[in-house]
This record gives C-alpha cells, structure tokens and sequence, in this order.
C-alpha cells in the first residue's frame, strides 16, 4: 500500500503550489467583489470558489490518482444527492407566482 | 368539483382494485398448484427481460393516466375563476375568522350562495392551519404571514362540514364549523341582515387614515406607485424583474415594501409589519384589489352599488 | 461449481459447542461486545421494547376514538399519546428494526464475513440508538411533547410549550446511530464479500440493505439539521423558519421530507430484501429476474429522494412544483411494482411450502400491494388535496410501514430465529398467530380509507358521531392486531428454552448464513468461505422435508 | 486472527491491512457525504432566503468584514497544506517533521477560531444578533442610495450567517481536538509508514470542513455586494 501511496502522492513542493494557487483565487475573489458585474458577480465568486474546492479534492484529498473509481464515486454521488435537494426545493421558489 | 374528484376516484379504484384482484388471484392460484408435494421439485427458471420490461413500461403508461387526470383537475382546483365572490378568511388557535366583502362577519361559520363561484383568501395569525371541506373535495393549508386561496361553486343547499386539517395544538380537533351553502335568495336575506360597512370602505378609510393617500395619489405621480388599475397586472421592478401584482404581492408591499421596487421608485416606503393587524391588511388589499374594477364586479349578489369605478373614488381620496 | 454448493455438508444436531451466545455470559461480554450478532441482540432487546411503548400509545389511541366525544384522554394528553405514538414508531422502531436486528446480524453472514467493517462504530451505533432513546423517555416522562412526529413550524418553534428541544436532540442522536449503521453495511458489503462473491451474486437482501444504507447516509443528515434548526430557533430565538422575519414554514417541510419520505424507503428496502430470500427458499427457486429485482431497490432508493413534495400538494408549494413532483411520485411506482410482479412470478412451477415465514411472506406481498396502490392514488394530485391529511392517509401508510415493515420483519425473524436462537420456533402457534396479524391489521387499517375518503381529518381527538361505525371496527382490528403482536413475544421466548434444537439449516436454504452452525460461532464460519455459485442455487440443494416441528 | 502477530493496528476480521485501509478509507469519505448533506441543509436554506428578500441579505453581507473572512480563508488553505504535508510526512516515517505539521495545523485552526471570535464580537456590539437587542438601523448604499431594509429580514439573514458559521466552527473544534489528540499519539510513535490511517481520515476531514468554508465565504461575505 505504501509504495502505491508513494506512486499517487506528489512532492512537497506541488503541495505547496496548489496552496499558493488557492490563495491566489482567494485574493481574487475578494477583489471582484469590489468590482460591480451585475449579475456576474455571484456567478464568478462561485465559479472560483468551485474551482478551489476541485483543486482541495483532486489534490489534497488524493482523488486524482485514487487507487480505485470509488471514491471519485462516492464524491460525486454526495455533490449530486446535494444537487437533488437544492434544485427541487428551488423548483418549488423560483415558480412560486408572487416570489 | 367533487363529482369530478369522485369520478377520478372511482377510476383510480377501479385499475386499483383490479390490479390488487390479479395479484391476490395470481398469488393464490399459483401457491395452491404449485404447493410442495412429494416428489415434485421446482422447476428453474431464471427471468425474463421481456416480461420485467412489460411490467414496467404498460403500468408507468397506466400511471400517467392517473397523472394527467389528476393534474387537470388541481390545475382547475388552484386556478379561481375571475368572476368569483371573495371572501376573507383569518384562521388562529382555534377558530376561523371569516369577513364578506359586504363586511359581514362570522366564526366558524361561512355562509355562501349556491352557484356562485367563492373565492377564499386565508391567512392565519399563529400556526399553520388547513381549511378542508370533505363535502366539497377541497383543502388548502392556511400559513402565517402570507395568502394561500381555494374557491368552489357550491351546487347543493345544505350544512357541511368545515374542518381543520393541519395539526395547531391542543384544541385541533374542535377547530371545526359548518359550510352553510344557502339558495340565492335565502342567502341575500341573510346578507342583508349584516350590519357593517363593505370591506373595501374599510380599507379606504384605512388607506387615508394610516397616510399611504399622500404618496400614492391617482391624480399626479406621487412618491410611490399610482395603484389604479395594477391588481393583477404585471409590474416591473427596479431589478429587472416582472412580477403579477397579486394579493400576495400587494400584501408583500404593505408588509415588506422594500422587498420588490416598482421601476422609477425608490425605497422610502416605511413598513406596516406589526402596525396593521391581519384584518386591518385584508382590508386594505380589498381595496386596493377595488381599484381594479374587477370584470364582472366583486360580489354578484351585492344588493348595496358596489364601489364606484376608479375615477369619482380617487377625488374622494383626495 | 454446482458440486461444491451440493456437496456442503450440513452437520445433523450437534451437542452445544462454542458459539456467539454461550461465548461469555457477564453482563461485560454483553454491553462492552463488538460481535454485529450480539449488537443485533442487544438491538433486538430494546428495539422491542420500544415497539412494546409505541403499541401502548397505540391502544390508547385506538381506545381514545372509540367514542366520538373526548373520554378517555384529555385533549392535550391525546396529542401527546400520537406524537409519542409516532416518534417512538418511526425513529425508535421502523427505522432500525429489520437494518439493526436482521441487517446486523445477517450481512456478515450472508457476504461470508467475519463481522461488519467497523464493529466499535457499530457498538456505537447501538449506544448512540439508547443515548437518543433514553433521552426520549426522559423528555415523555418530564410532560412529554405534542407536536406530532413532523415537527411542522411553527407550531414546533413558537406554539408548542412542551420539550420540542430535547425530543429534537433524541432524534438527532438517534439519526446519527441510524447513519453508522448505514455507513458500515455499505462499506462492508464493498469490502469484505468472501473471495468469489461477486455484486451479482449478493442475496437480494443484501442490496436491500445496501439500497437502505444509502438513504441512511444521503438523507439523515438533512433531518439532522432540520431538528438543530428547529432546536436553535426555540432556544436563541434564531429565526430561520419565523415567517414574522420572512422565513418560510413550509421550507422546514421540504426540508423534513427530503429525509422522512426516503426514510420511508429506509423502513420497507429491508422488509422487502428479506421477502425475496423467503420467497425463493420457500418455493425452492431462484428469484424471478434476480437483476431486476437487486436493482429495483437501488432504484427506489435514488428515485426516493425526488419525490418528497408529494408531502406538500396542499401546504403552499407553487403549482408547477406540484405538477413535478407529482409525476416525480409515480417513478417510484414502477420499481415497487416491479417487485411485487417478480415475486408472484417467483411461485410459478416452485415447491412452495406453507411454512410460517412464507404466510409472513403472503402477507406482506398482499398488504404492500394495497399500501403501494393506494400510494399511487395519493400522489394523483386531484385526489391528493382531498385526502392528504385524512385517515386515508394514516390508513396508507400502516399499510406499508406496518402492513409491510412488520410482516417482513415477523416472516424474517421466523425465518433466521433457528440461526439466531438455535431453536425452533412452535409452528403452530406462529401460523395463529400470523393469521390474527393479517386478519387484524385488515381489520384495524381498511375501515380508515374509507373514514379518510368521507373526511375524517388525521390527528382529531373528538370527532364527528357519523365516524363512529368505523372507528369502532378499526379498534376492534387493532385488539386482535395486538394479540397477534404480543403471541410472538411469548412463543419465541418460550422457544429459547423448549423449543426444538434447530440444525445448521432447517429449511433447506441457500445462503452463506445457513452453511455455519445454528447459532453461528463468534467469528461466523471456521474457515473464510470461496463462493463458486450463484445466489438462489436451489436446484442444486437436497429439499429438507419440513413439517414443522409441532409445539409441545 | 492469524495476522494478528504480523501488524498490531491489524483487527481480526479483515484478512490483510489493504483491505483494512480501504475499508477506513471508504468509510471516511461516505461520513464527508453525510457532512455535505448536513451543510447542505442551511445552504438550501440560505439559497431560498437570498432568493426571497435579496435586498435585506445585500444589507446584511455589507455588515460582514470582507477582510477577515479572506484573511480566515487563507488561514484555512495554509492549514490544509501543512496537513497534507503531515499526511506525507507520516507516509514516510519521518515522526518529528509529522509532529510538527500537526502542530501548526491545531495552531492555525485556532487562529481561524480566534479571528471568527472577533467577528463575532463586532456582531454583538453592532447589535446585529439576532434576537431581542437585535438592531438593524444600516442602509444599503449603493452609488449613494439609501435603500431602507426591513430590520426583520436582515435578522434572518444573520441567523442564517450565525447557525451556519457556528456549525462550521463547531466542526473546527472538533477537528483541532482530533489532531491535538493525533499529535500526541504521533509524537509516542504510534504511526508508521505501514499504518497511517487515522493520520489520513483526519486530513479529509479537515479538508472537508475546509471546502465548506471555502463555500461559505463567497456566499454570505461576497457575492451580495452589488445587485
């Protein structure tokens, strides 16, 4: 098992630059907030906030690389039943006819 | 209404009952003839992908059947009729409140004319409460902070049921009272027995006495929207955005005004929450709902004129 | 590969050897144990005696509506006696019955393993279940609560002055035992199936379970943190549901059904797996379209989760969310059917014996084909706004989660109680007594569709005289229902001591569980079992002439 | 049972440490699927309420303070490094550099709380705890607007802010009272290269918690600054 670990893992110094990478996100998300893009504003903040999630669970949680489909499995099955609830109950929200 | 509920009933029963026939037939038949008897085995036999495929696909058509006939009928449930009678309903622990458009009052009493479409608009003052009429097939939960409606055309005179549906508390189960479906003529002879003024005079008074006539004016443009005409049209918003001014909407704006912000106008409307009482708002929405002469009038039955159109109301308002 | 299965052989009566039960007897061995088949006992002990609790809230509510007018309870007690009545049913009873008792004991069993992935957590599951149920008594003993089991806002937050708090956190912690049980089958079925037991070859019990433990998993959680909203809303005047501040009641309802109505799938998924292995070992067969059956249940598990606004018709959900989910409900319709169709065709050319666990079997297929139908009249919209809220719905959903729960558990418990106990149960006295369950749940539950459809409204303590015909039948049902609970609990426990010594496998099953001895040693099987042959091999295992042992 | 003298974290029914592993493995990531559902419940909530009454939820994230929570953020991703950097430094025996890791990760946890302990104070003296002294009096100033807000709504909005902040804080301090527990249990040697499970299971955890945050600071901090 170890030695596979060792196969999938990276070095220390990736880590590292994964963790710059997402510190950089956060600084920019920060800063677009101040900007007004209509809209966009959410849109953005949560599209960099997707992607440093992503990043946190290919990388730092070893899905990328995992030994087996399974817990890519098992990630998206959870991201997916969340799905479920927030776009159902929002069904219901958004057609109410005085929302 | 009922007969159409009860129709679809006796369908659903029917494929029901018959489904349930074949498979305690078939259960039985095939235990009793295929019983352990000595000297017979079982015979094996593995499955077959024609037959699940059948029995999924031929009874999820059955079901649509049972789908699109059910949703006609809520679609026809949920959607009121233009011309209908409206009347206030306030539900709390544990009665029913009930205001007629002529200003009538009752509890647990709601008396209505037969074949006249009735249009209720509820709210409730605590909990969560459930208007349910069995006679009539109908039921619509009555929440706190918000207008929830249901109507009916009642066709037969008689006395009927009035329950609460929704578990409120201790006395829920006495939380009841009687329909009490009246032939035209009975019924107007019990309207005129009724004192007070029409509703929506209450809210006039209400609309000039709490100051909302110094900005809403329907001469010129005031600070806020001209409200002749806008009850159910479309309003657009500050945002964007293009909502039907409903009953909830215009509840929203007196309770919540900042919340939606007609096009042009700024948010300088202070509150009402916690000002006006549940009564009081009603009032003020019929009124308001009286500035959009409805199609055929409010009420059909008013024997008093109804409220004059627009026009001559707003120089009274002045 | 079909020699092997046959050639097992399957000792004759064998003098007491060592195995789980005899293998240490200090109160120590019992409470501090890590064995999933002690845990299953321990489970089985105070899962009963809250069913014992929730039927005596029954009675008092069936003896309460015998009259029209408030007698017998005083209004205020009636709510309680019904909500407890439910409380205790759904989350102390229907949802760890047949997963805690048979799942615990039978899924290592069944998958050739020597104990669950993670017995410590499945130990804590079982502390964590009395944890949430002591703390539950606690609350009924210190005035109780009255909200009804659905908790709805806000009544629960700002009307009821009775412990909501505490009976919130009892389920809570309740939740989270059901979510540890659910976590370990899940990762025990994927980890430890013997060598050659591959997914297609899992006794259909197993994907029932498997199926449950994925609602366990998805959906508790959001009933979790329902209950801390509702308990921080009474307790820091957070308003997240007050719809004075504009918060939403009926968004407490979206929430509370995302998991109650999945969880009803938590409670019938396992009934079901275990009708499917009586189904086949009783008609001596394989069961019909064994892939469409295993995935029907994971079917009706994923599809359970988008169907819980059915719940929410008339509460105040926008049309067009209504029309959805109303189509949405009839998903569901076609797996459960699927299952009904499979087992009535499992009994075409089988051996079929009327043994006790296969009546239970009957039953359930009869019952659970009134509750599914009628469930499809529920989720007919038109009909749905007259009768949601009514005895047709109470009559409803008895008929699945104790027309279908119970008879599943009854049949299964008959049917493993040789495996666990050792014993034979008197088969006699069980065929009664499976006749006065279905007789008597007929009786009790099938009189309140038709109070539903004339409209007697659910959760009335008084009600109008026109009812009373029916209410009368109803409690009538209910006291023969009792006796056919309460025969069980004797015979059973009179069977431990004189019951017959049952063999390794009195019926003649396939099934892992059956090649270990009765009752099974501490580790389950003497060496790791190789499994070379397909689930159901019946033809391939020497039918055992069984006629009951008849009791003494 | 027969392996039992080859491996002491070896339990007697699994058949090898592999299996033994992923079966902790899988186990640990489908408890982070409760833990989304768990969170998911007060997103949707929050979701329908930002919906609802969008000016009182822009008014109430105007009162939040973009720079500590940025700051918290980062604090939170510099933890999640060193504790993958732990998680390495376990894989490859090296105790003391393990140590320290865990060290710093407690440290930074407790910083995150630290910091949210400060905005948590500025709540209380700004009044804006929801509640009897709850006091909203702040307008929405957008281009020099003045927007007035209905005070109930933006007590919604910072219960919302504070059910769901606490519950993530809550996992916080569970996650720093796990790792103080597996440093000292590092420190007695208790972890090898052949066995660091719990080392693992601890860092996606803590992972996790990070991600939600990751979630939360965008949702009540940034995305209603402009309409």
């Amino acid at each position: 098992m170890s030695e596979h670990e060792e196969h999938t893992g990276h070095s220390q110094g990736f880590y590292i630059a994964i963790g710059i990478t997402l510190l950089v996100l956060t600084i920019t998300t920060a800063a677009v907030a101040f900007v007004n893009l209509g809209p966009f504003n959410p849109v953005v903040a949560l599209l960099i906030a997707t992607i440093k999630a992503t990043l946190v669970i290919l990388f730092f949680m070893h899905v990328k690389g995992a030994s087996e489909k399974l817990t890519g499995a098992v990630v998206v099955s959870g991201f997916f039943f969340l799905a479920i609830l927030l776009i159902l109950s929002l069904a219901d929200y958004m057609t109410r006819s005085w929302r | 209404m009922a007969s159409q509920v009860d129709a679809l009933y006796i369908y659903l029963l029917l494929v029901s009952g018959l489904m349930t026939a074949l498979i305690f037939i078939a259960v039985a038949v095939l235990a009793i003839k295929y019983r352990r008897v000595p000297g017979r085995d079982a015979h094996p036999i593995e499955g077959s992908t024609v037959l699940e495929i059948s029995w999924s696909v031929i009874p999820f058509f059955v079901m649509l059947t049972f789908f699109i006939w059910g949703a006609v009928i809520f679609f026809e449930e949920r959607t009121p009729p233009a011309n209908a009678t409206e009347v206030y309903v306030v539900a709390k622990q544990w009665m029913w409140k009930i205001e007629h458009m002529e200003g009538q009052r009752e509890i647990n009493e709601l008396h209505v004319p037969t074949g006249q479409n009735v249009k209720l608009i509820m709210t409730s003052q605590d909990v969560i409460h459930s208007f349910f009429i069995p006679a009539f097939r109908l039921k619509q939960d009555v929440l706190p902070g918000r207008y929830t409606t249901l109507w009916f055309n009642a066709t037969k005179p008689g006395r009927y049921h009035l329950f609460c549906a929704e578990y409120c508390g201790t006395q829920h189960s006495g939380m009841g009272g009687d329909i009490i479906v009246m032939a035209p003529q009975d019924y107007a002879q019990w309207m005129a027995g009724g004192p007070s003024a029409p509703l929506q005079e209450t809210g006039k008074q209400l609309f000039a006495s709490l100051g909302c006539v110094t900005c809403h004016r329907s001469d010129v443009q005031g600070r806020g929207p001209n409200l002749i005409g806008v009850y159910n049209k479309p309003v657009l918003l500050e945002d964007g955005r293009t909502v039907i001014a409903d009953e909830n909407y215009v509840r929203e704006s007196i309770l919540d005004p900042t919340a939606k912000i007609v096009k042009g106008f700024k948010p300088v409307m202070p509150t009402f929450q916690g000002i006006i009482s549940d009564e009081q708002l009603n009032a003020l929405v019929a009124y308001i709902k009286s500035l959009s002469q409805p199609p055929t009038g409010t009420a059909g039955l008013q024997d008093q004129p109804a409220p004059s159109p627009a026009q001559p109301q707003k120089t009274q308002v002045q | 590969m079909a020699s092997k299965a046959a050639s097992i052989v399957i000792p004759a009566n064998q003098p007491p050897k060592l195995n789980y039960l005899n293998n240490g007897s200090s109160l120590k061995s019992w409470l501090l144990t890590t064995d999933h088949k002690r845990i299953a006992i321990l489970y089985l002990i105070s899962v009963t005696a809250f069913f014992m609790l929730g039927g005596f809230f029954a009675m008092l509510i069936r003896l309460e509506l015998l009259t029209p007018q408030g007698d017998l309870l005083q209004a205020d007690t009636y709510n309680k006696v019904f909500t407890m009545h439910g409380i205790v049913m759904v989350f102390f009873f229907l949802v760890p019955v047949v997963p805690a008792i048979l799942g615990n004991f039978l899924v290592p069993l069944m998958i050739g393993a020597k104990d669950l992935a993670f017995p410590r957590i499945n130990l804590l599951s079982w502390y964590l279940y009395v944890i949430g149920g002591v703390l539950f008594l606690h609350c009924m003993l210190t005035g109780g609560v009255d909200t009804g089991w659905t908790f709805y806002t806000p009544y629960s937050t700002a009307g009821s002055n009775t412990n909501v708090v505490e009976a919130g956190l009892a389920i809570f912690i309740a939740g989270f035992s059901s979510i540890f049980t659910g976590l370990n089958f899940i990762v025990t079925v994927h980890r430890m199936r013997a060598p050659g037991l591959t997914w297609d070859r899992l006794p259909l019990f197993i994907w029932a379970n498997y199926a449950t433990s994925l609602i366990m998993i998805l959906g508790t959680p959001v009933i979790a943190i329902t209950m801390v909203l509702v308990a921080v809303e009474r307790l820091f005047h957070l308003g997240i549901f007050d719809p004075s501040l504009g918060g939403d009641p009926v968004l407490f309802q979206h929430l509370f059904w995302f998991y109650s109505h999945p969880a009803v799938y938590i409670m019938i998924l396992p009934s079901m797996g275990v009708v499917s292995e009586l189904v086949a070992c009783f008609a001596r067969k394989r069961v019909f379209g064994y892939k469409f059956v295993a995935m029907s249940s994971v079917a009706i598990a994923v599809f359970g989760f988008l169907v819980w606004a059915h719940h929410l018709f008339v509460a105040g959900i926008s049309l067009y969310a209504a029309l959805v989910f109303s189509l949405l409900s009839f998903l569901v319709g076609v797996p459960s059917a699927v299952k009904v169709f499979n087992w009535t065709a499992t009994l075409y050319k089988g051996s079929i014996s009327y043994a006790t666990p296969m009546l239970y079997a009957f039953g359930f297929i009869g019952l659970f084909t009134i509750g599914g139908l009628t469930g499809l009249i529920l989720a007919t919209i038109g009909i749905d706004v007259h009768v949601t809220d009514t005895y047709f719905v109470i009559a409803h959903f008895h008929y699945v989660m104790v027309g279908g729960v119970l008879m599943g558990y009854l049949g299964g418990l008959h049917f493993w109680w040789p495996k666990i106990s050792g014993r034979m149960y008197p088969e006699g006295w069980a065929k009664l007594s499976a006749l006065f369950v279905f007789v008597g749940f007929n009786l009790t539950f099938f009189p309140q569709f038709i109070l539903g459809y004339v409209g007697m409204p659910r959760r009335y303590w008084q009600y109008p005289p026109e009812f009373q015909v029916l209410n009368v039948l109803s409690t009538a049902g209910a006291s023969i229902l009792a006796v056919g609970y309460l025969l069980p609990m004797i015979y059973l426990l009179w069977s431990l001591r004189y019951g017959p010594i049952a063999e390794a496998n009195p019926w003649g099953a396939a099934g892992l569980e059956w090649q270990t001895t009765s009752p099974p040693p501490t580790f389950n099987f003497d060496e790791t079992p190789v499994v070379t042959w397909e689930a159901y091999n019946y033809d391939e295992i020497p039918p055992k002439e069984l006629e009951a042992p008849v009791a003494g | 049972m027969e392996h039992e003298a080859h491996n002491p974290a070896l339990l007697h029914h699994f058949a090898d440490a592999q299996q033994q592993k992923n079966a902790a493995s899988l186990g640990m990531w489908l408890f982070l699927v409760t833990e989304i559902m768990f969170f998911g419940g007060m997103f949707c909530a929050y979701l329908v309420y930002r919906l609802a009454h969008f000016n009182a939820f822009a008014a109430g994230s105007q009162q939040l303070n973009i720079w500590l929570g940025a700051t918290n953020t980062g604090v939170l991703i510099v933890s999640s490094v060193t504790v993958v950097l732990a998680v390495k430094a376990a894989e490859a025996g090296k105790r003391k550099v393990l140590v320290g890791y865990l060290v710093v990760t407690v440290l930074l946890g407790m910083t995150f709380l630290v910091i949210k302990g400060f905005e948590y104070k500025e709540k209380f003296e700004k009044h804006h705890v929801p509640g009897a002294t709850f006091n909203f009096t702040d307008k929405f100033d957008d281009n020099g607007k003045q927007i007035p807000v209905n005070p109930k709504e933006a007590e919604l909005f910072f219960s919302l802010y504070f059910v769901m902040t606490g519950m993530h804080a809550l996992h916080m301090i569970i996650g720093c009272g796990l790792f103080s527990v597996l440093t000292v249990l590092a420190w007695k040697g208790h972890y090898t290269p052949g066995y660091f499970t719990p080392i693992e299971n601890a860092g996606l955890y803590w992972h996790l918690v990070d991600i939600i945050w990751i979630y939360l600071f965008p949702l009540l901090y940034l995305i209603s600054r402009h309409s």
